[in-house]
């Protein structure tokens, strides 16, 4: 066995971080450190409280110099935290970044390892490994590539909305893609928003008129990608555009089509008013959409269907904007950067059946009591119930699909406040009595607090207890024609029963339908609940681990408006950091190809996915284009006969890696004092 | 902090198996950070290798592991249809599954290697295939290879000096 | 009765202590019967009050299901053990069905139940674990149930008086043939014998019935 | 003669066929013996163990020893060539990986014992004798050499300076390898004396090879009609060809059976088994177990497919077995 | 497809009828079920209050009976207990021994001390669900002679079949009964109730809760205008039968309602006669509905 790096002998820095007490309160650190300093080739051994903090990076800094180090190995956290760090650490220190490695003491050890014996035991172990392996580590140069200044955004409700607009304003040009006929998701059926009680209507609409109309900003409503190729800051992306059957170049929205339609009345469940009211085939979701374009649905068209339609929609448009043969367009789109903002779906409250929804009328979701109250809605804003009567009583129920093991184990986290304003609202409009069911009221945002205690002086109940079930089964007079809510006042402990005329369902949020498939898509990773997962819960939230692809809003989690904003206003500027560096730099992790080891054996051409490896005919062996190759090193583990090799994963780099790890420890670690 | 002396004493303590683990970057190395990060305590018997893909695990590796002293070697991949490089985990699955016959015939029970998918959002499952590997690999025993070896270079003359050539030939120098 | 009042007209005299000390506590309770209800997951209650919103009895419980549960964990042991609650629950398992943190609420009642009859917390002559144990010596025995038998015996044990008020259902099903005082029994009762006495003789403590 | 340079030859565990093999050497033989003194070579001349002992250390230029060594008396020959010798060759399989008589390290001595002097079915043997080290004769003990547990490289005994790989080495690599001797122009020690680019390189067969690869089931001779022009490995046939050094010049393809490994692996590769498995599994084509097995099962002995040469020399040496 | 069959202690006594209709109709549509040999009681839920081990153990005896006989007569390893109690202690059972180690290992221990086995292979069916999934509604519409027609149902599922052990139903809104009835030509109610407790033993030990969880089921069954309750318990259909006269007594008001096994009704529908169907062990035989029925028999 020889040694790929043969100039000059290792000598190897070696330190071991406390993390504060995260690795010291279970690992030895100190005899960690006395370990290390008696490993071969290990120079200078040292133990320090942060190691990530300034002194820390500048100690490896100074010691390489002073030492005259060539190899440098850190024990700490996770290298998915703090590679990047050391690297650049070393590299003040006037060394190759990547003649470093990284030991992870942290999340593989102090935090997972109970006994202080065996936790100090394994960091040795993985400390030997690292300095065996640094030993063979090579010099490198990460690849650069130039980052494309254009951005997707996929999903038009408030966080896409917000990330399009933010990026436009910064001058660069955006796509925005939207699955739905119009931009604005649910923020758009709200009525009204907490804490403040502005009209969302109000809020968001012009945002949404700023979208269409900015110069920056592509907008592809009722449109999907359905591929996505390439790389960070080199991405090729495919949108699939559904045809509305009504151009948009043309329309302007005067709806005298709709008014013109065979069908006198709305005949289908209206999707915007969460079904609570009907529309024509021929329609448009709501009068502020946008585009303010009509839409045909082909599901319910006469003419689609039969094609027997006398079409008077298309005899009443004098711009000729409608177009029965209308196709779905393929585009293809290359952007540098991406931001997922899809948002999420409501709970669906009929997995409840103990609830009532969808059995009893006068149970509603959340989502359709939004639209209830609206004065656009389906019914002018008048509480009306779905049997003509208007409330006396409502009870509220919190925690509909969330913080329950049966169905969503995460809080949803704006239940508690969008009830405490449907309350509100709902005792503007009808001076009912309101009950709020709840199991803890989570208030904790900007003035919430005091929302809610706007609301008890309004004397709305409160009542601490889940719901056990709404049922039509009376046991008093006083209970005929009411729905009973039976739940335990958990306060005073005891069981009650409450006769309401109406039930709301505070419904949580969910992962979006087609979430797995988009992650899939885009290459990202989802946590367990099914929300797109962060690049690192609390330093990047809006990063995800796959480079150039963020993710805003309730996509990633539950989240408020402000929330949904802020978090959308963050991942523009990731996006513009990357784009405004030009280029970004990427692990040098790619496989390559000695060539005169080849045998042009061919078993690896099958094997990449990316197809960057070919087999050069003329020289009868394989070719790999590094610039395809994202870094798997499959090919090198296939390749039997040893020709392929993968930067940062060389062979001999794990096998060292490997026999570190087990070779067995001296019986006493040795003395020597450390630095 | 804590004071152990200068060495950690070992000797008193029972056998403990020694799992080398290799997780790939995206999935189940992301996976154990979280079972880091959410604190799930598990058996520490595992020694984690990171690879960027399930793919890039040579059975060579597993080998060594082995021959090195491993008593079981456990791999970690993206879900079916989740790999970060499309169908890096295929390979991997293909490999395992051959290479596990072959390690059963070389008389090295299928417990001790493993293969598992887990995702980045799995720790629970980082933390419940430790525990459950480290049992299995517990009551099978001890493989200790390199003493085998050892034993069974024992009926060859000069032993000694033939064992101090072999490290001096791999030492990293 | 929902609450335990205090009787105002004596509270002159003597006012009730409302106040635990700490010291008066076992903290170690909650863990305990949570370990002998197999691991349940005691200790994550939130005290949302499903239980006994969807508990068909909890109205004739001195403490809801959730008081119960509460007193569990905080250690409220002879408090726990001396509720109405253990002995009305009618293994009906809506709670458990229900509960948002899955704990298995009606096996921590069994385990309840059984504690309390370890340590004699129940009042004597109350029909519940009478009846259990009538039941238990009679499977014993024969290896079958037999209901005539075991209801007569139950009114002979606890209500005398209550046997009368029945008799005329137990004549009614006696003539219809619904009922009968015939004991069956299993041909190899030596075997479920050894069964049952070998799970004595595995626990290492003795098994309430039959002895 | 005394200032020709002396050679010896020596047979440890193995088939002969090395022995054989540098008579293949034909004309050339005698172009050798021209320029050499063979002081030992048991096989085709008289040579007592006491003759070598009397020589002085390190008075034979090069020795070539061929066989694995499976007793003690193949090691303490081995040893004692090697002290005799300046540069000791490993020549063939069996001295450089093991080779086939490696394969017997899938079993412990004992069950090859008692198979052999017990179980075989011709084997008549009623009052159970085992060969034992010491037999008592005459008043006085004669000695057979002690039979070992492992099966072993010449390599794993005694420091090898060179390896001539295969099952028997060609005539062209003996040939280069004592001209190289000769003049002096050795590469430096412990290489293979053989190109260190696997077998496809040099194959009559790479370029029909498809690029896409993918194995629904695997074959063995007997159980096809094969195409005479096209690579094996596409026709189903395990051929070790692409994890196997080259320098062959593809004998085996050219009579139509695929390479079994005789070469042994690159310099990059430690584990010849483990590497040509993992090429060779890569390319099935199912991706669920249960479809990979399905294909698997037609592969029904992977140790002696993938380590038909090497198991001896492999990582792990041996099935796992106690002593 | 066989099973093996479970009767359990009531089967001979108060769950009579319950027996013979549920053997009528399952000779009506040619099936047979093998009578566990020598089976024992289940251990029901009063065990476990004393020693839940035992109760284990109980209840281990006749899986490991079932697997035995099960696979030496080629029964099959489907136990088919009629009682809801019965069907919930030997599911749960079975679930534990699987789930628990240490009940497993407990239990192991003792059925090897007399001589038993059990590997875990038996499933424990209720009949309804056999019946709904089994045989499938469209088989049992075939057999129907006598649609129901006009007859409102109200489906009493109760506790034990459903929980907490998802086996084949809903575990509050059961549809399985419902689209049984409707197969034999009646209406089902929708009764929001048909899951709520009926007292089980309670009836006997604290009769005020246990009558007036009763009375409740009864009065809102009546309420919907339900000429029935069908029941697939024989406790159940004891409580909800046999106290109507004394919940009478002690509320001062008219509570009349027939409780029926379901298995009566399935055998009222295929044409199955009284006495096979043991309508004569009723309290409450539906008279007023049989002779209503009788006059259109001829006409399907």
């Amino acid at each position: 066995m020889s040694k790929s790096n043969g100039n000059r002998p290792a000598r190897i820095g070696f330190y071991v971080c406390h993390c504060g007490h995260n690795i010291s309160g279970t690992v030895d650190v100190a005899a960690v450190a006395r370990y290390a300093q008696a490993l071969p080739h290990v120079v200078v051994s040292r133990e320090y409280k942060y190691m990530c903090s300034d002194p820390g990076q500048e100690r490896i800094a100074q010691d390489i110099r002073e030492h005259a180090l060539n190899r440098i190995v850190v024990a700490s956290c996770s290298p998915l935290l703090h590679e990047h760090t050391f690297r650049t650490a070393v590299e003040k220190g006037g060394l190759n970044p990547f003649f470093f490695q990284m030991v992870n003491i942290r999340e593989n050890v102090s935090w997972v390892n109970e006994s202080p014996e065996e936790a100090t035991e394994k960091a040795m172990d993985l400390a030997r490994a690292a300095v065996h392996r640094v030993a063979f580590h090579k010099a490198l140069e990460p690849k650069r590539v130039p980052i494309l200044p254009d951005v997707l955004v996929v999903g038009g409700g408030i966080a896409g909305i917000h990330a399009a607009l933010t990026l436009a304003n910064a001058g660069r040009k955006v796509v925005l893609v939207e699955r739905e006929p119009t931009i604005g998701g649910h923020m758009a059926m709200f009525d009204k928003t907490f804490p403040t009680l502005d009209c969302a209507a109000c809020i968001l609409t012009p945002k949404m008129s700023q979208v269409k109309n900015h110069p920056n900003i592509t907008l592809w409503t009722y449109s999907e990608v359905s591929k996505v190729e390439g790389y960070v800051g080199n991405y090729t992306i495919t949108v699939r555009r559904k045809p509305r059957y009504i151009s948009e170049k043309l329309c302007v929205g005067c709806m005298e089509c709709i008014e013109a339609c065979i069908y006198k009345e709305g005949k289908f469940p209206d999707e915007f008013n969460a079904g609570l009211s009907r529309r024509k085939p021929i329609y448009i979701p709501f009068p502020q959409a946008t585009p303010q374009v009509v839409v045909i649905d082909p599901q319910t068209c006469i003419e689609f269907k039969t094609g027997k339609c006398k079409k008077s929609c298309l005899e009443k448009c004098d711009r000729d904007a409608i177009d029965f043969s209308q196709k779905e367009v393929v585009e293809e789109i290359r952007v540098g950067t991406v931001i997922l903002a899809t948002g999420y779906k409501t709970f669906d409250a009929g997995r409840l059946p103990h609830y009532g929804y969808g059995k009893y009328d006068n149970v509603y979701t959340s989502l359709e009591v939004e639209r209830l109250v609206n004065a656009s809605g389906p019914t002018g804003g008048e509480l009306i119930l779905r049997d003509g009567r208007r409330p006396k009583t409502v009870g509220i129920i919190h925690c509909v699909g969330s913080r329950d093991r049966n169905t969503n184990r995460w809080c949803s986290r704006t239940c508690c406040m969008y009830s405490l304003k449907l309350a509100h609202l709902l005792k503007e409009h009808t001076d009912a009595e309101v009950y709020n069911f709840y199991i803890d009221i989570r208030a904790a945002g900007k003035s919430y607090e005091e929302f809610y205690d706007k609301l008890l002086e309004e004397n709305v109940h409160f009542i601490r207890g889940r719901v056990a079930e709404v049922t039509d089964w009376t046991a008093r007079p006083s209970e005929e024609g009411k729905l009973v809510i039976r739940v335990e006042d958990t306060m005073i402990g005891v069981v009650r029963r409450i006769p309401v005329d109406m039930v709301v369902l505070a419904v949580g949020m969910e992962p979006q339908f087609d979430a797995q498939e988009v992650r899939r898509l885009f290459n990202i990773s989802c946590s367990t609940e099914g929300f797109f997962l962060e690049r690192h819960p609390k330093l990047a939230p809006v990063d995800t681990f796959t480079d150039g692809v963020f993710i805003a809003g309730a996509c990633q989690g539950p989240k408020d408006i402000p929330d949904s904003v802020a978090q959308a206003g963050a991942a523009a500027s990731q996006a513009l950091v990357l784009i405004d560096s030009g280029s970004i730099e990427l692990e040098p992790n790619t496989a390559y190809l000695v060539e005169e080891d080849c045998s042009g054996c061919k078993s690896c051409l099958t094997i990449c996915p990316y197809h960057a490896i070919s087999h050069d005919e003329a020289r009868k062996k394989a070719s790999i284009n590094e610039a395809l190759c994202k870094g798997c090193g499959t090919c090198t583990a296939t390749c039997p006969s040893g020709a392929i090799r993968q930067n940062l994963f060389e062979d001999e780099e794990i096998y060292s890696e490997i026999r570190g790890l087990l070779t067995p420890m001296p019986a006493e670690a040795q003395g020597g004092e450390s630095c | 902090m804590l004071n152990h002396g200068a060495g950690v004493s070992r000797p008193s303590r029972e056998w403990q198996p020694r799992i080398v683990a290799f997780f790939c970057n995206w999935c189940t190395y992301t996976a154990a950070d979280l079972a880091g990060v959410s604190r799930l305590k598990h058996a520490s018997n595992i020694r984690i290798i990171r690879v960027m893909c399930s793919g890039r695990v040579d059975p060579q590796f597993v080998l060594e592991a082995f021959a090195r002293g491993a008593d079981g070697v456990l791999m970690g991949g993206c879900h079916p249809g989740d790999c970060h490089y499309m169908e890096g985990n295929y390979k991997a699955l293909r490999r395992v599954r051959l290479l596990r016959r072959m390690l059963r015939d070389l008389g090295i029970e299928e417990d001790r290697f493993r293969l598992e998918w887990i995702s980045a959002s799995e720790g629970e499952k980082v933390r419940a295939v430790v525990n459950d590997m480290t049992a299995r690999v517990r009551s099978l025993g001890p493989l200790k290879l390199p003493e085998k070896f050892r034993d069974w270079d024992r009926e060859i003359g000069e032993l000694e000096e033939k064992v101090g050539k072999m490290e001096e030939k791999e030492h990293v120098g | 009765m929902i609450f335990r009042h205090t009787d105002l007209t004596r509270t002159t005299k003597t006012v009730p202590r409302l106040i635990k000390f700490e010291e008066e506590l076992d903290l170690g309770f909650g863990e305990e019967i949570a370990a002998k209800a197999y691991g349940q997951k005691l200790l994550s209650c939130i005290q949302c009050g499903t239980c006994s919103a969807t508990c068909p009895l909890s109205h004739y419980m001195d403490f809801t299901p959730r008081r119960v549960i509460a007193m569990v964990r905080e250690g409220f042991r002879d408090e726990a053990l001396s509720t109405t609650t253990i002995w009305l629950c009618a293994s009906c398992y809506s709670c458990t069905t229900q509960c948002p943190r899955n704990i298995h609420i009606t096996d921590v009642m069994y385990t309840l139940k059984r504690e309390a009859i370890l340590r004699g917390r129940y009042p004597k002559r109350y029909p519940i674990p009478v009846l259990a144990r009538n039941f238990f010596q009679g499977v014993f025995r024969t290896g079958r149930n037999s209901e005539a038998r075991l209801i007569i015996k139950l009114y002979l044990q606890t209500n005398p008086l209550d046997a009368l008020r029945q008799a005329v259902v137990g004549m009614k099903l006696f003539l219809m043939g619904r009922m009968s005082l015939r004991q069956d029994r299993i041909r190899k009762i030596d075997q479920l014998q050894a069964l049952l006495n070998a799970v004595d003789s595995g626990n290492g403590k003795k098994g309430g019935a039959g002895k | 003669m005394s200032d020709k340079p002396n050679i010896g030859l020596y047979w440890c565990a193995s088939c002969g066929g090395c022995e054989e093999s540098v008579v293949d050497l034909a004309e050339d033989i005698l172009l050798v013996l021209e320029r050499v003194n063979i002081v030992l070579w048991p096989v085709a001349m008289d040579f007592k163990k006491k003759d070598l002992e009397e020589r002085p250390d390190g008075s034979i230029l090069a020795s070539l020893v061929n066989g694995a060594v499976r007793t003690s008396e193949q090691e303490e020959m081995a040893r004692l060539i090697r002290r005799k010798s300046r540069h000791v060759m490993a020549y063939g399989s069996c001295a450089h990986l093991g080779g086939i008589p490696g394969l017997a390290n899938q079993f412990a001595r004992e069950e090859i014992l008692q198979y052999v002097y017990e179980g075989s079915p011709s084997t008549a043997n009623a009052s159970r004798t085992r060969p034992a080290t010491a037999i008592p004769k005459n008043g006085s003990s004669l000695a057979l050499p002690e039979f070992h547990h492992l099966v072993r490289t010449l390599d794993q005994v005694i420091e090898v300076d060179y390896y001539l790989p295969g099952c028997p080495p060609t005539p062209r690599i003996l040939k280069e390898a004592l001209l190289a001797l000769l003049e002096g122009e050795l590469p430096p020690r412990g290489a293979v004396l053989a190109p260190d680019v696997a077998l496809c390189e040099e194959c009559p067969r790479q370029e029909s090879k498809p690029a896409d690869m993918s194995f629904t089931e695997f074959r063995r001779p007997h159980q096809t009609v094969l195409d005479p022009e096209v690579c094996l490995l596409a026709q189903g046939i395990v051929c070790l060809g692409p994890a196997t050094r080259g320098g062959c010049e593809a004998q085996c393809i050219r009579g139509h059976m695929a390479c079994t490994g005789c070469f042994g692996p690159t310099s990059r590769v430690r584990d010849q088994g483990a590497k040509i498995l993992s090429g060779i599994a890569s390319s099935v084509a199912a991706d669920d177990p249960e479809g990979i097995d399905r294909t698997l099962d037609t592969l029904p002995d992977p140790v002696g497919t993938f380590y038909r040469y090497g198991l001896a020399a492999s990582l792990l040496r041996a099935r796992n077995r106690p002593l | 497809m066989r099973y093996l069959y479970y009767p359990g202690c009531s089967a001979a006594t108060t769950g009579k009828a319950y027996e013979k209709s549920l053997l009528a109709i399952f000779r009506a549509l040619s099936l047979s079920m093998d009578e566990l040999e020598d089976w024992n009681c289940c251990g029901a839920t009063s065990y476990m209050a004393i020693d839940e081990t035992k109760a284990f153990a109980l209840a281990a005896r006749n899986l490991a009976l079932a697997e035995e006989q099960g696979r030496s007569s080629g029964s099959g390893h489907e136990i088919v207990a009629p009682c809801s109690a019965c069907f919930l202690v030997l599911t749960k059972t079975n679930q534990y021994l699987r789930d628990y180690p240490e009940v497993r290992s407990r239990i192991v221990q003792a059925l090897d001390a007399a001589g038993l086995t059990y590997h875990g292979t038996v499933t424990v069916r209720h009949p309804l669900d056999v019946i709904v999934n089994d045989i499938g509604l469209e088989r049992i519409e075939k057999r129907v002679t006598r649609r129901l027609k006009g007859m409102k149902v109200a489906c009493y599922y109760g506790c034990q079949m459903v929980r907490p052990f998802k086996t084949f139903d809903h575990a509050f809104y059961p549809t399985s009964m419902d689209r049984l009835v409707k197969a034999l030509g009646a209406d089902p109610v929708d009764w929001p109730l048909k899951t709520r407790c009926c007292g089980g033993t309670l009836t006997g030990t604290i009769p005020e809760a246990g009558l007036r969880l009763n009375r409740l089921l009864i009065k809102d069954a009546v309420k919907r205008k339900a000429d029935m309750i069908l029941t697939c318990c024989p406790l159940c259909q004891f409580n909800l039968e046999c106290y109507q006269d004394q919940i009478a007594r002690e509320y001062q008001e008219k509570i009349h309602c027939p409780i029926l096994y379901f298995t009566q009704l399935i055998g009222m529908a295929f044409g199955l006669g009284d006495d096979e169907l043991g309508m004569s062990l009723l309290f409450q035989p539906p008279t007023r509905f049989l002779g209503k029925q009788k006059g259109e028999a001829a006409h399907v």
